[in-house]
C-alpha cells in the first residue's frame, strides 16, 4: 500500500503559538483516515495547510509525490485534494442543487468564453452538471431538500450539504472537519455509512477531523492524535482507545459515570 | 520639526475624533455612515448659531450641539436605519439609506443655515510662539486638549461603563448581547446617537478655529473613511490610530513634499494602498470572524 | 439558454419604446430635452452595469467614476492629440480602463466588504488628483474642443455619419448610448448567466468555500473587475465625446457613489436593476426641477423613502416574474 | 405546583417554513430537562420562543406564572431566563472577564456579581487562567465552558443550554456534562438541555422531551427514556 | 398681464460651492423682482416681466449640459452661468447648436476666443486683474516678491499659472508657486509653513473659494506673515470679519461696485432689496449683478435679438449703456479684444477692494479692454 498522501514535518507557527510541530505520517489510497484530539490541538490547522489554505511555516505536505502545501487553495482543490469547513460554510443564497452544480465547475470542458456564447460543448457540460447533482444528492439522500435555499436548512443538513458539494468537485481526497457536528446518533451514523460507500464506490480517499468518538472509531482505518500540536498516537482504532496517552489527554476514562 | 510633530498631533487628535464615531457606528450595526460629515457640519453650525449668533457660551453651545446631533442620531437609527436593516436581504442596502441622508442634511443644512462659510469670534486670543520653531495659536492648543480628553471620556465610557460593555458586546455579538439582557434596539439607538454626538462635538471644536459651511461634510466622511482603514473598521483603538496616523501623515508631507505641489495626497492614498493590500483589516482590524 | 415568451416579448416592448417610442414622443412633446437626459442615463447605465458586475462577486464598487475618467481621457487624447477616428478610441478607452483595473485590482481586490468599498471611494479621488498632476492629461486645463465624432463608412455605404454634420447630434449621440446599453445589457445578462456568473455568485456568497472548489478566484476578481471598469471607461468615453471637453473633475466621487446608489436603488438581485436605478435616480432629479431650492430636499426625502419601503430595490417590486427587463 | 417554565401549544414558523407546530412542554423548579431529537426538529427553535429571539405564532410561553411571550428578549432575561446559545457566541475581542461581566449585565449589587463570579471561577479553574486573554482566542471547549460561566452570572432560574457539547472533545464533554449536573445540584438551578449526545443528555436529566419536525414524539422520565426502545432506535444507537 | 420673458441660470446652488451659485441666483431674483414690481421692463415697445429660470447643476458637468438643454426646451437665448470651467466647457456643444447666449463665471480662454461664439465672460478674468492688482502693489507697496497658493482643483489651479505668468511678466520674483491645498482642508498651518518660509512681500490666493480665504488669512497672519494678502476673486466681507476677524485688515481681493464712494443709489437699493428678500446680503452678488443688466440692456438696445441671437452678437460691438450700479458716467460695454480677440466679456469695472475692519474699501479702480 503506498502513500498518497504524504504530510512531512509539517509546523505552523501563529506567533509564538505553535499549531503543529514536525507533524508527519502518511495517508494511503483508499483509507479513511481521522485527525482526532482535545480542542485547540491543530486539527483544523492541519487541513488548512494540506489545502494549501494556509502556508505551512515548515515541512511539506506531497500529493502522489508531488508538493501541494503552500500553493494556492484552488490549485489543490484541481489536483483533487478537496475540504470541507469545520464551520458551517456553504452558498447561503443558492438552493442545495445549485450548490451542487456549481461545485462541479472543475469538470467543465467549455471554457467561460464557451459558456458566454453559449457552445455545445457548454450547453452538454450543464446538462451533465444538473444530471450529476441529482444523482448526488439521492446518494446522500438530500434529495427532498434539493430545492431548498441553503441558509435555511439545520445544522445537520448543513454539514451534510457541506459534504455534497466537496464531493461534487469530484475529489481524489476529501478533507471533512467534523462532518457529523450537530447530528444525532441516527443521523451521525447514516453518514458514516455514506462516507464509507463514498470511499468504496467512488475511490475517494478520506481524512476526517470529528470529535464523535463512536463515529470516529466505526469508520477510521487509521487514527492519527494530535495534542497541543504535537502528533501523540497513530493507530488503528482499537490501538488508539486503549493508549493511556489518548485517554489521558482526549477520551477521558468512559467507565467515569455521570448521571443523576 | 517641532511645528510638524506640533501640527501632527493637533490634526491627528480631531481627525481621531471624527473617526471614533463613524466606527462606532460601524461597529454596531455595519452600517459605513456616509451621512457622518454632515453630521459633524451640523454640530459646527449649531454652535455658530448658539455662540456666534445668540451670544451664549461656548461650552452651552457645545453640550447644544452634542444634543442636538444625539437626537438627530437616535431618530434616523430609530425610524430609518433599524427597520431597514430588519427589511432587507443585504447589508448593504444600509449604505444607500446612509448616502441618501447624507444628501437629506445637505439639503437640509443650505436650506436651514445658507451656502456661507460662517466663523465664531475666537475662544481664547494670541498665539503661543517658541522662537518661531513652534507655533500655534492659544486656541488651536486649548481645542486639541479638548479633543484628546474627550477621547479618553469616551475611551474610558466604553470600557469601564456598563453602558460601554452593552455596547461593545452589541458589536460583537448582537443575539449574544440580547441574551445578557440588553435591549439591544435601545442601546443600538444610544450607540448611533452616541457616534452621531461625537461628530457634532467635533464640529462645534473645529467651527471656532476652522469656522464651517457646508461643503465639508462629504471629503470629511472620506477623511474619515481612510482613517478608519487605516485602523481597522469596527475597531476603537483603530480609528484613533487612523485618525493619528492621517494626522501626522499630512503634516509630514505638506511640511517636506509641498515644493512637489500636488502630490502630497497622492502619495497619502497610493500609501494607503500599498498598505491595505499588505494589511487588508487595516492596523487593528479583526483577526479573526 | 432558453427564453420564456414574457421575456421576448419584454426585451421587445423595450427595444420599441427605446427606438421608436421615445423619439415620436419627444417629437410630439417636444421635449428635445429628454434626448440628453435619456442619453445620460443610457450611458451612467452603461457604467453601473460595471459596478454591479462587481457587486456580484461581493465586492461594493464606489470607485467607477474613476475609470469613467480614465476612459474619457484616454479617448479625449486619442481623438485630439493622436488623431484617432472616435469610435477606435471607444473601444480603445474601455480596454485601457480594463488594464487599469488589472493593476490596480491585483492589490485593492484582495480586500473585502467595507475596505474595499472604502478603498475604491479612495481611487476616485486618485484619479482625479492624478488627471490634476499629469501633463499629458493638461493638468488642471483639462482637454477641450474634442470634435464630434466622425463618420464610418466601409466602400462608400456610411454606417455611421458624421456627427458634426448632422442637424441634430443629439438624437445620434442618443441612438449611440443606447445601442451600448443595449449591448452592455445583453453581454452582462449572458455574462450572469453563464458558467462565470455561477462562479462569481459562488464567490460572492463564500469566497473560501469557492476556492475550496477549485474556482481560481484571484483570476475571476480580476477579470470581473476588468470587465467594470471597461464598461466604466466606454460610458466615461462616450461622455467626455458628447460634452467635447474632459476636465480632472467631470467623474468625481459623488459620480462614483451615485453609480453605486444606481445599483443599490434598482435592486442588486437583477441584472436590469441598475439600468432602473439609474432611469430613476437621475431623471428623477431632473423631473424635480420645478421644485427649485427645494429640490435636493424632495430628491433625498423620496430617496430615503424608497429605501425604508423597498429596501430590497425596486425591482423587488416585481410585476411577473422574470419579465426582460 | 405549577410549572416554572410553561411552553404551552406553540407554534412558529420563520419566512412561512413550520419549525413548532404547536409544542407544549413544562420545567419544574428543580429540574434538568432534556431536549433531543433530530436534527431540524425545532429543538433550538423552542429556546429561542422561550427567550423571545424568535416570536411565537400561537400558543404562550408564562414562566413563574407570567405570560412572557412577545416581551424583549431583555425584559425575559431580567427575569431570570438564560441561555447558553447554539455555537456559543462568544464576544470575541472581551476578555473572559468582561464576557463573564457581560452575563450580569442584569444585575447591579456589585458585591454580589463579585460572589458569583468566585463560585464559577472556582467551578472552572480554566477560566481563572486564561481570565484576561481576548476570548476569541480561547480553545472550543474554554469557550464553552466560559459561556456557561457567563449565563450563570446572571444568577438565573432557568439555565437553557443548546448543544453544549458541540464540538467538544469527549473528555471535556464529561467536564461539561459535570457542571451542569452540579448546577443543577448544588444551586438549585432548572436547566433546560438540547443535545444531539443524546445518552449524555438523558444520563443527567430528570425528564426529558423527543422531538421529531416540530413536534414533541415522546416524553418521560429519563431513566426510563434511557431504556426506551423507540429511543433506543432513534437516538441511542446500540453500544457505545 | 405682461408677457414673460425668461432669462436663465445654470450654476451650482447646492454643495460646497453654492455660494458661488447662490449670489448669482439670488442678485438676477433679486433684480426681476425688482423690475416686476416696478412694471416691468421695455423692449422694443413691449414691456415684459422678467422670470429667472435657474438650474442647479451641482458642479457637475454633466448636469451643467441637462440644464442648458433645459434652457433650450424653455426657450430660452440667454443664460448665466456656469460658474466653473468645467461646467462652462461642457455646455459650449447644447449653447451653440441651441443659440443660446451663456455668461459663464469662468476663465478658460477658448470659450470666449474664435471660433466659439456664444459665451460672455462675465467678470474680469484674473489674468486681467492680477497683472493690474501686482503692478498696483510694485509701484505704491513695494512687492517685489510673490508667492501663490491654490486649491487643488482645475479653476483654482488654472487661475495660479496665469497669475504666476502675469506676475513674472511684471518682472516679480516669484518665490513659491507649486504650494496647493485640498478644498476640505481644515487645518492650513501645514500647508502655509513652508511657503511663508520663502518670506513673500505678496501671498496670493489664487481662485479662492469665499469658504477658504478666511481660514487661510487668519493660519498665515497667526503664523507671523506680515506681508500682503491679496487675490483675484470676490470675497464676502461678513464672512471674512466672521472668519478672520481683525487679521483680514488689509486683504485685497476684487469687487463689484458697492463700496460707498462708488456705489450708485440703484446699488444701494438692490442692496436693501437683496437683503430684504433673503434675509443677508452677500458681497460677492456686487460681481453678479450685471450680467443680467447687460442681457436687458443688449436686447432693450437690439430688440429682434430678443429671439435672435445673430442680433446680439452683431450688436456687441458697439453697445453701449449707461451703468447704473456706479456714480459717474461709467458705461456698460463689451470688451475683450485683447484677451479672446473678439468683444466676448462684458466690461465690469474693474474695482480692487481692501478689507478694513467689516468692510471693503475700494483701492483703485482700473478698465480692461
Ligand atoms: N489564525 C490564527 N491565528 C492565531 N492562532 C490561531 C489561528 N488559527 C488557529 N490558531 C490557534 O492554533 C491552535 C490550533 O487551532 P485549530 O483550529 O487547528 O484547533 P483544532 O484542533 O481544530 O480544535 P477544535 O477541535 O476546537 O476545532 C489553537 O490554539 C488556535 O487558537
Ligand atoms: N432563520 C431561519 N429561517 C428559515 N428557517 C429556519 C431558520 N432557522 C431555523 N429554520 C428551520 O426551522 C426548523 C427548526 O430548526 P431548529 O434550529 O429549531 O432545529 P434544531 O432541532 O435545533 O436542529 P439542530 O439539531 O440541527 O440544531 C428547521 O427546519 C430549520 O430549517
Ligand atoms: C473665479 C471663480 C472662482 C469665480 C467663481 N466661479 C464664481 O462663480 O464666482
Ligand atoms: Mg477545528
Ligand atoms: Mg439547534
Amino acid at each position: 500500500m503506498s502513500a498518497l498522501l504524504q504530510v512531512k514535518d509539517v509546523t505552523k507557527k501563529y506567533g509564538g503559538l505553535i499549531a503543529n510541530n514536525a507533524i508527519s505520517f502518511d495517508v494511503a489510497e483508499n483509507e479513511i483516515l481521522s485527525v482526532i484530539g482535545p480542542n485547540g490541538a491543530g486539527k483544523s490547522t492541519l487541513f488548512k495547510m494540506i489545502s494549501s489554505f494556509t502556508p505551512t511555516s515548515s515541512g511539506e505536505v506531497l500529493y502522489r509525490g508531488e508538493r501541494i502545501s503552500n500553493l494556492k487553495p484552488h490549485i489543490v482543490a484541481r489536483k483533487g485534494v478537496v475540504r470541507t469547513f469545520q464551520e458551517t460554510t456553504i452558498f447561503k443564497s443558492m438552493t442545495v442543487r445549485e450548490s451542487v452544480v456549481v461545485a462541479q465547475h472543475l469538470r467543465a470542458k467549455a471554457s467561460l468564453a464557451g459558456y458566454f456564447w453559449g457552445s455545445k460543448v457548454a450547453h452538454d457540460d450543464i446538462t451533465a452538471f444538473e444530471k450529476y447533482a441529482d444523482e448526488l444528492l439521492e446518494f446522500l439522500g438530500m434529495s427532498e431538500i434539493s430545492a431548498e435555499q441553503a441558509s435555511n436548512l439545520p445544522q445537520g443538513s448543513l454539514r451534510a450539504l457541506g459534504i455534497a458539494i466537496g464531493l461534487a468537485t469530484d475529489p481524489k481526497v476529501l478533507l471533512l472537519d467534523e462532518p457529523f457536528a450537530g447530528m444525532n446518533h441516527d443521523e451521525t451514523m447514516r453518514m458514516v455509512d455514506l462516507v464509507r460507500s463514498v470511499r468504496d464506490e467512488r475511490g475517494v480517499t478520506v481524512m476526517l477531523v470529528e470529535h464523535d468518538m463512536p463515529a470516529v472509531m466505526t469508520i477510521s482505518d487509521r487514527i492519527v492524535v494530535l495534542n497541543f500540536g504535537e502528533k501523540i498516537a497513530e493507530g488503528t482504532p482499537s490501538e488508539i482507545q486503549n493508549n493511556e496517552k489518548v485517554i489521558e489527554a482526549y477520551l477521558g476514562s468512559a467507565d467515569d459515570e455521570i448521571g443523576m | 520639526m517641532e511645528q510638524v510633530m506640533a501640527n501632527g498631533v493637533y490634526l491627528g487628535s480631531q481627525y481621531a475624533m471624527i473617526a471614533l464615531g463613524l466606527t462606532l457606528i460601524f461597529a454596531l450595526m455595519n452600517v459605513l455612515n456616509f451621512a457622518h460629515g454632515q453630521m459633524y457640519v451640523i454640530g459646527g453650525f449649531v454652535t455658530y448659531t448658539f455662540y456666534g449668533q445668540w451670544g451664549v457660551p461656548f461650552v452651552l453651545a457645545l453640550f447644544m450641539s452634542c444634543m442636538t446631533l444625539a437626537i438627530i442620531g437616535a431618530l434616523i437609527e430609530r425610524y430609518l436605519f433599524a427597520p431597514v436593516i430588519k427589511g432587507s436581504a443585504r447589508e448593504e442596502s444600509t449604505m444607500l439609506l446612509a448616502a441618501g441622508i447624507a444628501f437629506l442634511l445637505d439639503a437640509l443644512i443650505l436650506l436651514i443655515f445658507g451656502e456661507k462659510q460662517r466663523g465664531v469670534p475666537k475662544i481664547v486670543d494670541g498665539v503661543f510662539n517658541w522662537d518661531f520653531r513652534l507655533i500655534m495659536p492659544y486656541d488651536r492648543i486649548l481645542i486639541c486638549v479638548l479633543a484628546i480628553l474627550s477621547i479618553v471620556a469616551f475611551i474610558a465610557l466604553m470600557q469601564y461603563s456598563k453602558t460601554g460593555r452593552a455596547l461593545r458586546a452589541l458589536a460583537q455579538d448582537r443575539t449574544a448581547a440580547q441574551l445578557m439582557g440588553v435591549n439591544v434596539d435601545r442601546y443600538s439607538m444610544i450607540g448611533f446617537a452616541l457616534g452621531a454626538m461625537l461628530a457634532g462635538l467635533v464640529g462645534g471644536l473645529l467651527v471656532t478655529i476652522t469656522g464651517v459651511n457646508l461643503g465639508m461634510g462629504g471629503p470629511t466622511s472620506i477623511k474619515a473613511f481612510m482613517m478608519v482603514m487605516i485602523g481597522g473598521a469596527g475597531v476603537i483603538s483603530g480609528a484613533i490610530w487612523g485618525g493619528f496616523i492621517l494626522g501626522f501623515m499630512e503634516a509630514f508631507g505638506l511640511a517636506y513634499l509641498s515644493q512637489y505641489g500636488d502630490i502630497t495626497y497622492l502619495l497619502i492614498f497610493v500609501s494607503l494602498m500599498i498598505f491595505l493590500a499588505i494589511r487588508p483589516q487595516g492596523l487593528m482590524g479583526k483577526p479573526w470572524g | 439558454m432558453n427564453f420564456s415568451k414574457i421575456q421576448i416579448l419584454g426585451v421587445l416592448v423595450f427595444l420599441a419604446v427605446v427606438f421608436v417610442g421615445v423619439p415620436v414622443f419627444i417629437a410630439a412633446t417636444g421635449r428635445w430635452d429628454f434626448y440628453f437626459t435619456l442619453t445620460s442615463v443610457a450611458l451612467l447605465a452603461i457604467a453601473s452595469a460595471g459596478v454591479w458586475l462587481t457587486f456580484y462577486i461581493g465586492r461594493i464598487n464606489i470607485g467607477q467614476g474613476a475609470f469613467a475618467l480614465v476612459g474619457a481621457y484616454v479617448s479625449a487624447i486619442l481623438v485630439v492629440k493622436a488623431g484617432w477616428s472616435f469610435w477606435i478610441s471607444l473601444p480603445a478607452a474601455g480596454l485601457f480602463a480594463a488594464l487599469v483595473a488589472v493593476l490596480i485590482g491585483l492589490p485593492i481586490l484582495r480586500l473585502r466588504g467595507v475596505y474595499f468599498a472604502m478603498i475604491t471611494l479612495v481611487l476616485t479621488q486618485v484619479a482625479t488628483l492624478t488627471a490634476l498632476a499629469l501633463p499629458i492629461t493638461n493638468g488642471a486645463k483639462g482637454i477641450t474642443n474634442i470634435p464630434l465624432p466622425g463618420g464610418i463608412s466601409i466602400f462608400g455605404i456610411t454606417l455611421i455619419p458624421d456627427f458634426s454634420t448632422l442637424e441634430n447630434a443629439r438624437m445620434a449621440f442618443y441612438f449611440t448610448a443606447i445601442i451600448l446599453m443595449i449591448i452592455t445589457y445583453a453581454a452582462l445578462y449572458r455574462l450572469v448567466n453563464s458558467r462565470l456568473g455561477h462562479l462569481c455568485r459562488s464567490m460572492q456568497q463564500n469566497e473560501e468555500l469557492a476556492s475550496s472548489i477549485g474556482v481560481n478566484i484571484t483570476y475571476i476578481r480580476i477579470l470581473i473587475f476588468a470587465i467594470s471598469s471597461f464598461f466604466g471607461g466606454v460610458g466615461g468615453a462616450m461622455f467626455g465625446s458628447i460634452s467635447q471637453s474632459v476636465y480632472p473633475a467631470t467623474f468625481v466621487v459623488k459620480d462614483s457613489v451615485d453609480f453605486m446608489l444606481n445599483c443599490f436603488l434598482g435592486g442588486l438581485g437583477y441584472v436590469f436593476g441598475p439600468m432602473l436605478g439609474t432611469l430613476v435616480l437621475y431623471f428623477g432629479w431632473d423631473l424635480l426641477f420645478e421644485f427649485g431650492k427645494y429640490q435636493m430636499l424632495i430628491y433625498a426625502t423620496l430617496l430615503i423613502l424608497i429605501i425604508r419601503f423597498l429596501p430590497n430595490g425596486l425591482l423587488s417590486l416585481r410585476f411577473g416574474k422574470g419579465g426582460g427587463k | 405546583m405549577t410549572a416554572m417554565l410553561d411552553f404551552k401549544d406553540v407554534e412558529l414558523y420563520y419566512d412561512h417554513v413550520y419549525a413548532l407546530k404547536g409544542v407544549s412542554l413544562t420545567v419544574n423548579k428543580g429540574e434538568t430537562i432534556a431536549l433531543i431529537g433530530a436534527n431540524g426538529a425545532g429543538k433550538s427553535s423552542i429556546l429561542r420562543a422561550i427567550t423571545g429571539l424568535a416570536k411565537p405564532a400561537k400558543g404562550s410561553v408564562s414562566f413563574e406564572g407570567e405570560r412572557v411571550d412577545g416581551t424583549d428578549p431583555s425584559d425575559i432575561v431580567k427575569r431570570g431566563i438564560a441561555m447558553v446559545p447554539e455555537g456559543r457566541r462568544v464576544f470575541p475581542y472581551m476578555s473572559v472577564k468582561d464576557n463573564l461581566m457581560m452575563g450580569a449585565f442584569t444585575r447591579s449589587d456589585k458585591s454580589e456579581i463579585q460572589d458569583t463570579l468566585d463560585s464559577i471561577l472556582t467551578r472552572f479553574p480554566r477560566l481563572k487562567e486564561r481570565y484576561s486573554q481576548a476570548s476569541g482566542t480561547l480553545s472550543g471547549g474554554e469557550q464553552q465552558m466560559m459561556v456557561i460561566g457567563r449565563a450563570l452570572m446572571a444568577k438565573p432560574k432557568l439555565l437553557l443550554l443548546d448543544e453544549p457539547s458541540l464540538g467538544i472533545a469527549p473528555k471535556l464533554v464529561q467536564d461539561i456534562a459535570r457542571s451542569i449536573v452540579a448546577i443543577n445540584r448544588d444551586e438549585g438551578v432548572s436547566v433546560l438541555l438540547v443535545e444531539q449526545n443524546s445518552r449524555m443528555a438523558l444520563s443527567i436529566s430528570h425528564r426529558a422531551y423527543a422531538m421529531a419536525t416540530g413536534n414533541v414524539v415522546i416524553e418521560g422520565n429519563s431513566k426510563d427514556l434511557l431504556h426506551d426502545d423507540r429511543i433506543k432506535a432513534a437516538y441511542l444507537g446500540g453500544e457505545v | 398681464e405682461n408677457p414673460v420673458l425668461k432669462i436663465g441660470f445654470v450654476g451650482v446652488t447646492s454643495g460646497p460651492a453654492a455660494a458661488w451659485g447662490i449670489s448669482n441666483q439670488r442678485s438676477m431674483e433679486t433684480r426681476a423682482a425688482w423690475i416686476n414690481e416696478t412694471g416691468g421692463y421695455e423692449i422694443g415697445g413691449v414691456t415684459y416681466d422678467i422670470e429667472i429660470v435657474s438650474f442647479d447643476d451641482q458642479k457637475d458637468p454633466k448636469r451643467a449640459i441637462a440644464g442648458m438643454e433645459k434652457m433650450a426646451q424653455e426657450g430660452i437665448h440667454y443664460v448665466v452661468g456656469p460658474n466653473v470651467d468645467d461646467g462652462a466647457a461642457a455646455v459650449r456643444p447644447v449653447a451653440e447648436a441651441n443659440d443660446i447666449m451663456y455668461f459663464p463665471y469662468a476663465f478658460p480662454r477658448e470659450l470666449y476666443s474664435a471660433p466659439a461664439s456664444n459665451a460672455v465672460l462675465s467678470m474680469i478674468a484674473n489674468y486681467q486683474s492680477g497683472p493690474a492688482i501686482y503692478k498696483h502693489l510694485m509701484e505704491n507697496e513695494g512687492v517685489k516678491t510673490v508667492a501663490f497658493i491654490a486649491a487643488n482643483e482645475s479653476d483654482p489651479l488654472s487661475q495660479r499659472d496665469s497669475g504666476v505668468a502675469a506676475a513674472k511678466e511684471l518682472g516679480l520674483e516669484v518665490v513659491s508657486d507649486n504650494v496647493t491645498y485640498q478644498v476640505d482642508t481644515t487645518d492650513f498651518t501645514p500647508v502655509l509653513t513652508p511657503i511663508l518660509r520663502t518670506r513673500p512681500d505678496l501671498l496670493v490666493l489664487s481662485g479662492v473659494s469665499p469658504a477658504n480665504a478666511p481660514q487661510l488669512i487668519r493660519s498665515a497672519r497667526e503664523l507671523g506673515f506680515e506681508g500682503l494678502i491679496s487675490t483675484e476673486t470676490a470675497q464676502d466681507a461678513g464672512v471674512l470679519a466672521e472668519g478672520a476677524g481683525d487679521l483680514a485688515n488689509g486683504f485685497i481681493s476684487v469687487g463689484g461696485a458697492s463700496t460707498p464712494e462708488l456705489a450708485s443709489p440703484m446699488m444701494n437699493e438692490f442692496v436693501e432689496r437683496y437683503t430684504a428678500m433673503f434675509g443677508e446680503y452677500n458681497d460677492e452678488s456686487n460681481t453678479k449683478v450685471y450680467a443680467l443688466e447687460y442681457i436687458l440692456e443688449t436686447l432693450k438696445a437690439t430688440p429682434e435679438a430678443i429671439e435672435d441671437v445673430a442680433a446680439f452678437q452683431a450688436s456687441m460691438d458697439d453697445f453701449s449703456a449707461p451703468n447704473p450700479y456706479m456714480n459717474g458716467d461709467e458705461q456698460l460695454t463689451y470688451v475683450g479684444m485683447t484677451s479672446f480677440g473678439q468683444k466676448r466679456q462684458i466690461a465690469v469695472p474693474l474695482v480692487v477692494n481692501v478689507y478694513q475692519d467689516g468692510a471693503f474699501e475700494t483701492m483703485f479702480i482700473a478698465r480692461v479692454d
